[in-house]
């Protein structure tokens, strides 16, 4: 398995994640997604770092999976409290604001 | 002759603008103050003028002499200054401004006396009698055209002056505007001499005309002819004069007789240098004359309204004057003289209209006048010589200067001269038909009086005051002279020569004395007619409804207005109407219409705004993939 | 005595006195009105003494200053006039005075202060000597901006029923032409950058040479904001909105000055800045200058609301002055400058004396007015000068420029010059049927209290007009009463007061003295319209005759 | 071997005040006594953001030249300390707009606990309880420290942490409405899913572009573009680095969340927003255009005149039919967001064009007046918090001649009217895409603007032209930090629209980004 694989693995990734976000209506799986399409961009700058030799692109994996953590954190705070007030995680429903 | 500056007493013609215009000023400016003798300054005012205008003449033996004023206009290579020429040609109309507008003045005094707005009257004849020595004293054509609009508004201030009546306010306007029209072709022409010759001054285009190319001139010419055209009622444009007698009566006979409606004559004249170098402008000049001379005759056969044959008769005898001047050199000083005597005997006239006018209720109405011989003596003398000196009754001024008009006519020769000299003569014959016409209807028959509006008492005629009949009488004996003097004492055609050149012994190619014959006959053939038609019938008081297409076509005025109203002021009214709503929908609504096609699709754009994260992101993913695609592409091309 | 700050002055003592009556509490009318007044007066007599100073045979700009503003744009708050700029500016001097002198009585409407009224007037007049007195293109752009706001808030803030439509209409059409100005002067900056040191100064950039092609694009960023401003058809339809629904001061000096700014602009920065444009471009300018004097002529007639047609009527003399300025003649573009001036004196004392008519009838409508001149003779002869100015008869004011224009035009452009004289005939029609429709026959329509009825249905507020005096209170008062009761009862109109006469009598006394002698104008503006003329590539010492004349008579024969 | 990586404390200063402000505010909110906690909070977040700017104007009177620092992850440069000193500024008066307390007859803008649900009988208690919340103050100075580190950041990856850092704090922040809660955590739960969507793409272009060059340095990809020329992988990772920049910055197309969450986010945040994340977000914009990417110009040149074009078209016109005057600034905001990507385009890397100088200056009075803007949108209120609604300023000048005149005067600015600082920007971004020979944008923003100043002048129609409603809103009597807000803003749009010279030399030399 060449270096490529993975980087189209991971390209696929990221479009499973993105089409997610389009297609799922609960606000956690929407999130999910995301959180797919980060750790997708996790396994490219892994592939990447193996590939140039260097130990760069594994540091910054690491970098996005703090940083996807305290997403998470925040995320799932304002999620928690739209739940708590409509009792629904639907994005479709969070539509006061339009037009 | 050159033109030499002025001195003496000569430098001072400006007093002869100024006095009269001095007296508009106080009597305008002064206000309520000025009621009690406003009229009188008014009228002094214009006496001293003509005692002025008397003086310049007599001390006129430079013959023609330049009075510098100031600078008007003077920009670029444009330089215009306020001067004046005083030349013989200028000395007759002022003579004839001055001293016809004192008489008129004067009669106004009594004729206005009851009217509140006396003053203010008398205000305007003073703006007119300023505007038009203007007019004939400046030494260029702007001081002419100043001049010449000046007496436009001052006409229109006068016709209008009883302005309670939309039929006033509606000929003033009507006079204005046609008037305007022709004031254009004036306009234009100064123009071109500009652009040609870089002046427009007299001296300088006379002096320097002959270097222009033919069709230059003749483009000068006509447009100047469409002017004088404007102003003196000439066909195309006779259609206001007519309605200008809604004035008061002394208006009518100072401005629509006597001055104003003369200055296309005037224009043509002092233009002379100009129309001798184009035959084709000068033909045009004729025709105009011939077939508004016509036209005043036949109109004024059919009308009933006493102030409008008088006018469709100053039409006509205007149309003389120009069919003289298109004559060429011959023809100047003939139009001039019957100028001037048609000054005296048609002011007199339409001063003797207004006499009975005030004898008869302010009635106009000819059917419902009748036996007034006796009721106005002096009016009907003095009316009556002025009759007689327009038909040409012979050794009358009208027989001297119109019989020189048309002998020039047929001094032209060949068919033109025949067709010419039959026109003349034909309407010679129509003039004692409708004038002859109107004295049987007015002063004798049976007294058809009728109250002027219902409710109103049968006026019981009675003669004017002798300050309105006084000037009727001067102006009478001046139709009866006026003409001997003119042509045969004192011919004017010498006291003209130095703007017109010394005229030439014509080669007459009917004997001046067949003409006269002739045209005496013709006259008594008209006078016959009329009494045949008139004087042995019963008039009735309504006029009769089965008459002849040429009657009905005559009381139309050959549908003169007719045709203006159908070739230009409703196409006008049409195109106004389709214009407003052109710019309201198709200019302002294109405006309207981009503002609110982006409010349309800014609410449509808004609709994309959908509220759910979903379309978001998908926009945003959208977004994406076509920056990557742009950029891709970019790098590829 | 040439370094005299008198251009700074006539900006800041109005930008001051604007601030100083802003500032006074409500209630202070009165003194608002005398502070204002009394600037202005200050302001004139600046004026005056400014073309005292001024030498007609000395450079083309004097009474210059200039302080660097904003160094990073090359700007300078540069000041300095020549003859064009000194006459508006004596324009503004005289109009803005009678301007608070005609509206001293007018009351506002709903709960506004009229001092805020009398502040924006100021702050307008600073801002318009500001744009005629700048010789930095970009201070002049800023003035030309900054000078909206004040007439934005005056037409919104005091107009009549329409007013918002209308304030946002002009200001909007305004914006966007000087937002495509703005382009224009960033690249006339960039173009004098490319050829040495960038500057916005209007001598700097009247020397560097620009591509032709560069020149055209230029020329129609200027263009397009100066013949919004001016307006031509057909980006005219703004003005006859603003000029309807602004209160009557506030239409004098739109229609009076502030249109100008657009003639103005083309004479000083068209014109020479972009030469070889402005001869590419002129057959179009001209022919829609001469459309806009006949159609706007017949747009006048076809109205039937007073200030709208002296609207329109602007619209028409602005095609004359545009055909002045695009002839390229010294005489014609004298003519044009003249016009300007003529124009605002004329158009500004016609649209006092409708203002005063509609004061007292309640409306705009002609329809609504009849016989007045038989009650009121001064307010109909006033009117009727006005009227005659405006349709330039000889003997008042427009008829040396009207002519000056035609006459100057003519030898360069016949044909649009013969085609714009028809708009003299036009001219006569529409200010004569209105003059007729209004003030001859008999007492009709509002006059006789009959009108009201039909007229109910439309909101009997104040119509923006000039002192909303008695008149219109019994307008309001009788308008609920029924037709009948009210039609036998011819109210009488009164005539113009003393407030009223001293207001107009000083433009009925220009009117009249310049139609007679114009010649301290002329011989003011002439240097710098023939050095224009000469930018342009005409010839600066007037129309050069076709026929050679030097020779006289000896040659005629040949 | 690993070196320590060189580190200039000095040119840290200001992150430093910054972060450890926050970190204070962290620790009050842990273990002070609920009564003292706002005002320490407040002062800490003051003398946090204020020390932030002070530092960096220090910093830039005592620099000597550009620096790198922090092993080459930081640039200490002209652009990037004006863009922090604008940030901190803003930062600050955005802080005094969260700690108003005499608007509001509840004492804050902020609800009293979070975590009640909305509209539940605690929550209405609540309402008009005394107690406020304080989180925000630590959560918005982390945010601004973040900003001030995006626009610092010479590393990708920097600027990914950065962004995240400045984004999460605004995500909850726009939640924490006191009133209309729903709209407050609607605007919270959009921004955040959009947000982090739009993160991931940066962050893939992050990778994407270290796989192309090998790293995340921005001199280093500056040299591999240069040398190697845009790959597919590169030119991938760079579309997507800038869909994600573009999205903080909302540009259009990637807008869609602006007015939303501008409408929905507590209006002193939705200030916050509109002033602070422009400028960081166009800061971080240049520097990876320029710096990145500068040798690459003709790639992405095309792209962005497009972007630009769409972005002032879709702001202008959409802002037309607005009714909320929140809504309509934010699309006042993506239509400003185009004219501020014409001054970027007038700029080349060479550094002659006044491109950047134009555009730091644009932002600076961008964001005063739009701050300024806001602030008095707070003060328009009705009973369930502002009035946000146009047809409720009908009149307002009548009510309230000083608000509608500070209004008015922040509109005209907005419309870019002469002798307001939004014409000062203007000219100077137009000049710049005009001197570099783009005159068809400009012209296109010209006409854009005009659109656009039709709906600010609606407002001024509505505040002065119409008559007062009854039952209209009434206009609060500001506290101190309010009036100080405005003070400045207000202030300063008239001054730099009148004297703009000494500002505009300050953006002169301050333009220049260090490789």
């Amino acid at each position: 398995m060449s270096l490529t694989h993975y980087l189209v693995l991971a390209a696929i990734l990221f479009t499973i994640g993105a089409v997610g976000v389009l297609v799922r209506r609960n606000a956690i799986v929407v999130f999910m997604c995301v959180e797919l399409m980060l750790n997708s961009v996790n396994l490219t700058l892994v592939t990447f770092a193996r590939a140039t030799g260097t130990i760069d692109g594994q540091i910054m994996a690491f970098f996005v999976m703090v940083v996807a953590a305290a997403e998470v954190v925040v995320g799932l705070a304002i999620i928690m409290s739209i739940y708590r007030t409509r009792r629904s995680a639907s994005v479709d429903d969070a539509n006061l604001l339009k037009y | 002759m050159d033109t030499v500056p002025a001195d003496g007493l000569l430098s001072a013609s400006w007093l002869l603008i100024a006095l009269p215009l001095a007296g508009a000023a106080v009597l305008l400016l002064g206000g309520r103050r000025t009621d009690r003798w406003g009229h009188l300054l008014g009228t002094a005012t214009v006496a001293a003028a003509f005692v002025v205008a008397l003086a310049c003449t007599l001390q006129l033996d430079e013959r023609q002499v330049a009075v510098d004023l100031f600078t008007f206009i003077d920009s670029g290579s444009l330089d215009v200054r306020a001067g004046l020429l005083f030349d013989p040609l200028s000395a007759v109309f002022a003579l004839l401004i001055t001293g016809v507008g004192a008489l008129i003045h004067v009669y106004s005094i009594g004729y206005m006396a009851h009217d509140p707005r006396r003053r203010r009257f008398f205000a305007y004849l003073n703006l007119f009698v300023a505007a038009m020595l203007l007019l004939v004293l400046g030494d260029n054509y702007v001081a002419l055209y100043v001049g010449w609009e000046g007496v436009g508004l001052a006409s229109y201030l006068l016709i209008a002056f009883w302005h309670e009546r939309p039929a006033a306010a509606t000929a003033a306007k009507k006079a204005f505007i046609m008037n305007r029209v022709g004031d254009v072709g004036l306009a234009l022409a100064i123009f071109v001499m500009f652009a040609q010759l870089g002046t427009v001054t007299y001296e300088g285009v006379f002096g320097s005309v002959g270097l222009l190319a033919g069709g230059t001139v003749t483009a000068i010419g006509l447009l100047l002819l469409l002017g004088a055209c404007g102003k003196s009622g000439q066909f195309p444009l006779q259609a206001w004069l007519p309605d200008a007698m809604e004035g008061p009566t002394p208006v009518s006979a100072l401005i629509h007789a006597a001055t104003m409606v003369t200055a296309g004559v005037y224009l043509i004249a002092r233009s002379a240098p100009i129309y001798d170098l184009t035959e084709t402008a000068r033909t045009v000049v004729l025709c105009v004359g011939a077939v508004t001379l016509m036209i005043g005759a036949i109109a004024g056969c059919a009308y009933d309204d006493i102030k409008k044959v008088l006018a469709y008769s100053t039409v006509s005898q205007i149309g003389y004057m120009f069919l003289a001047v298109g004559l060429g050199p011959v023809g100047y000083a003939a139009a001039i003289a019957h100028l001037l005597t048609h000054g005296f005997f048609k002011a007199g006239l339409f001063l003797g209209a207004g006499s009975v006018m005030h004898a008869m209720d302010d009635q106009v109405d000819m059917r419902r006048f009748g036996g007034l011989a006796k009721k106005l003596p002096v009016t009907f003398v003095t009316f009556g010589l002025g009759y007689l000196a327009l038909i040409g009754f012979p050794f009358l001024s009208g027989y001297w200067t119109k019989d020189a008009i048309i002998e020039a006519a047929l001094d032209r020769g060949g068919v033109s001269g025949w067709v010419l000299g039959g026109v003349a003569v034909l309407g010679a014959g129509l003039t004692a038909f409708y004038m002859t016409r109107l004295m049987l209807m007015t002063f004798f028959g049976k007294a058809r009086w009728a109250p002027s509006a219902p409710g109103r008492p049968t006026p019981h005629p009675h003669e004017s005051p002798s300050v309105m009949t006084a000037p009727m009488v001067l102006l009478s004996i001046g139709s009866v002279a006026a003409g001997f003097l003119l042509v045969q004492a004192f011919p004017l055609v010498e006291w003209l020569a130095p703007v017109f050149g010394e005229p030439e012994e014509a080669e007459h190619v009917v004997a001046p004395a067949l003409v006269g014959i002739a045209v005496t006959a013709v006259m008594a053939l008209g006078v016959l007619a009329a009494w045949l038609f008139v004087g042995r019938r019963e008039v009735p008081v309504v006029a009769p409804e089965r008459v002849s297409v040429v009657t009905r076509a005559a009381r139309k005025a050959l549908y003169a207005d007719a045709i203006n109203e159908s070739l230009f002021m409703r196409p006008g009214q049409w195109l106004t109407r389709a214009l407003v709503w052109v710019d309201n929908r198709g200019v302002d609504g294109a405006v309207n219409g981009m503002a609110a096609a982006l409010g349309g699709s800014s609410a449509r754009l808004g609709r994309a705004q959908t509220g759910f994260v979903r379309t978001y992101a998908l926009g945003m993913l959208g977004g994406a993939v076509l920056v990557a695609g742009a950029l891709l592409a970019v790098t590829a091309g | 005595m040439n370094s005299f700050p008198f251009l700074l002055l006539m900006i800041v003592v109005p930008a001051v006195g604007a601030a100083v009556v802003a500032a006074l509490p409500r209630g202070r009318d009165l003194l608002a009105k005398q502070i204002s007044l009394g600037v202005s007066l200050v302001v004139l007599l600046l004026a005056v003494l400014a073309t005292a100073a001024f030498d007609t045979d000395g450079d083309r700009f004097q009474l210059t200053s200039s302080v660097s503003w904003i160094e990073d744009f090359g700007v300078s708050f540069a000041l300095g006039v020549d003859g064009i700029a000194l006459v508006m500016l004596l324009l503004v001097g005289v109009l803005v005075p009678v301007v608070i002198g005609a509206s001293w009585d007018d009351e506002p409407v709903g709960t506004r202060s009229m001092t805020v009224f009398f502040a924006w007037i100021l702050l307008l007049e600073a801002m318009m000597v500001g744009v005629f007195a700048a010789t930095d293109v970009f201070l002049f752009y800023v003035f030309f901006e900054a000078m909206l706001v004040p007439m934005y808030f005056l037409i919104g803030s005091f107009g009549g029923p329409r007013r918002q439509y209308a304030a946002v209409k002009f200001f909007l059409y305004s914006l966007v032409g000087g937002l495509i100005m703005l382009a224009a002067v960033i690249g006339l900056y960039v173009v004098s950058a490319n050829q040495g040191e960038g500057s916005f100064a209007f001598e700097v950039l009247n020397a560097i040479d620009i591509d032709p092609d560069v020149q055209k694009l230029l020329f129609l960023g200027f263009f397009v904001a100066f013949a919004i401003k001016a307006p031509l058809v057909p980006l005219h339809t703004w003005l006859p909105d603003a000029g309807a629904e602004a209160p009557v001061g506030g239409a004098v000096l739109l229609v009076g000055v502030l249109d100008k700014v657009g003639t103005f602009g083309f004479l000083r920065y068209c014109l020479p800045l972009f030469p070889d444009a402005s001869r590419d471009f002129a057959p179009y300018v001209l022919a829609l200058a001469v459309a806009g004097v006949l159609y706007a002529a017949l747009l006048a007639m076809g109205q039937s609301d007073m200030k709208r047609l002296v609207s329109y009527t602007s619209v028409a003399h602005f095609g004359f002055i545009a055909l002045g300025i695009f002839a390229f003649t010294t005489e014609a573009g004298t003519g044009a400058v003249l016009y300007m001036v003529n124009h605002g004196i004329a158009t500004g004392l016609l649209f006092l004396v409708v203002g005063m008519l509609i004061a007292r009838g309640g409306s705009r409508r002609i329809a609504d007015y009849g016989g007045v001149a038989a009650q009121a003779p001064v307010l109909a002869g006033v009117f009727l000068v006005a009227g005659l100015a405006s349709l330039a008869l000889p003997g008042t004011n427009s008829f040396v420029s009207e002519f000056l224009v035609l006459i100057g035009s003519y030898p360069t452009r016949p044909v649009f010059t013969i085609l714009a004289t028809v708009g003299i005939i036009l001219a006569a029609l529409y200010v004569l049927l209105m003059y007729q429709r209004t003030m001859h026959g008999p007492a009709r329509g509002l006059m006789d209290g009959q009108g009201l009825a039909a007229d109910a249905g439309e909101p009997a507020g104040p119509a923006g007009g000039t002192g909303a005096t008695a008149a219109t209170a019994t307008a309001t008062a009788t308008a609920t009463a029924t037709a009948t009761a009210t039609a036998t009862r011819t109210r009488r109109v009164p005539d113009l007061s003393r407030r009223e006469i001293a207001v107009v009598a000083p433009l009925v006394a220009l009117i009249l003295v310049l139609g007679v002698y114009p010649q301290p104008l002329i011989d003011l503006i002439e240097p710098a319209v023939a050095a224009t003329v000469g930018d342009v590539g005409g010839d600066p010492g007037g129309v050069v005759p076709d026929v050679d004349t030097s020779g006289a008579e000896t040659e005629a024969g040949n | 071997m690993i070196e320590a990586p060189d580190l200039s404390l000095a040119a840290l200063t200001p992150l430093i005040s910054l972060f450890g402000a926050a970190c204070i505010g962290v620790l009050i909110e842990a273990f002070a006594p609920r009564e003292s906690r706002h005002p320490a909070q407040v002062a800490v977040a003051l003398v946090g953001t204020v020390g932030g700017l002070v530092s960096t104007l220090v910093l830039a009177g005592t620099r000597d030249g550009n620096d790198v620092t922090a092993g080459g992850a930081l640039a200490v440069d002209g652009a990037g300390l004006f863009l922090q000193a604008t940030i901190a500024g803003l930062g600050a008066l955005s802080i005094l707009l969260f700690a108003e307390r005499a608007l509001d007859p509840a004492r804050s803008s902020f609800v009293a606990a979070a975590a009640v649900p909305a509209g539940s009988p605690r929550d209405r208690e609540l309402l008009t309880a005394d107690r406020v919340q304080t989180e925000v103050y630590p959560l918005a100075t982390f945010a601004i420290g973040g900003m001030m580190l995006f626009v610092a950041a010479n590393d990708l990856l920097i600027m990914f942490v950065a962004l995240e850092v400045l984004s999460l704090p605004l995500y909850l922040i726009s939640g924490l409405a006191r009133r209309r809660r729903l709209l407050s955590q609607e605007a919270a739960v959009k921004y955040f899913l959009l947000g982090a969507f739009a993160s991931a793409f940066f962050l893939y272009g992050l990778a994407l572009v270290y796989g192309a060059t090998g790293s995340v340095r921005l001199s280093t990809i500056q040299e591999s573009v240069a040398t190697a020329g845009g790959d597919t992988l590169m030119v991938l990772g760079l579309a997507l680095l800038i869909v994600g920049l573009m999205f903080k910055a909302s540009v259009a197309p990637f807008h869609t969340w602006t007015p939303d969450v501008y409408q929905g986010a507590p209006t002193p945040v939705t200030a916050f927003m509109a002033a602070c994340t422009k400028v960081a977000a166009f800061g971080a914009i240049l520097r990876l255009l320029y710096v990145g990417f500068g040798t690459d110009e003709w790639t992405w040149r095309p792209l962005v005149y497009g972007i630009a074009i769409v972005s002032m078209v879709v702001g202008a016109v959409l802002g037309l039919t607005q009714t909320d005057l929140k809504r309509m600034l934010a699309y006042s905001s993506i239509a400003h967001a185009g004219f501020l990507l014409t001054g970027v385009l007038g700029f080349d890397a060479a550094g002659e064009s006044p491109g950047l100088s134009a555009t730091l200056f644009y932002l600076l009075v961008y964001g005063l007046t739009t701050l300024g803007a806001f602030a008095v949108l707070t003060m328009v209120r009705d009973g369930d918090g502002e009035a946000t609604h146009l047809s409720q300023w009908a009149g307002l000048a009548q009510r309230s001649p000083v608000v509608a005149a500070v209004m008015t005067l922040f509109l005209l600015a907005l419309a870019g009217i002469p002798l307001t600082s939004g014409f000062t920007g203007k000219f100077a971004v137009f000049r710049a895409a005009i001197d570099d020979g783009a005159w068809p944008l400009a012209v296109v923003a010209l006409l854009a603007s005009a659109v656009a100043a039709f709906f600010y002048l609606r407002v001024v129609v509505l505040m002065y032209f119409s008559e007062p409603v009854a039952g209209g809103p009434t206009v609060g009597v500001p506290g101190l930090p309010t009036t100080i807000v405005l003070a400045v803003t207000a202030a300063a749009t008239l001054v730099l629209g009148v004297v703009p010279g000494s500002v505009l030399d300050l953006a002169g030399q301050a333009a220049n980004l260090v490789g």
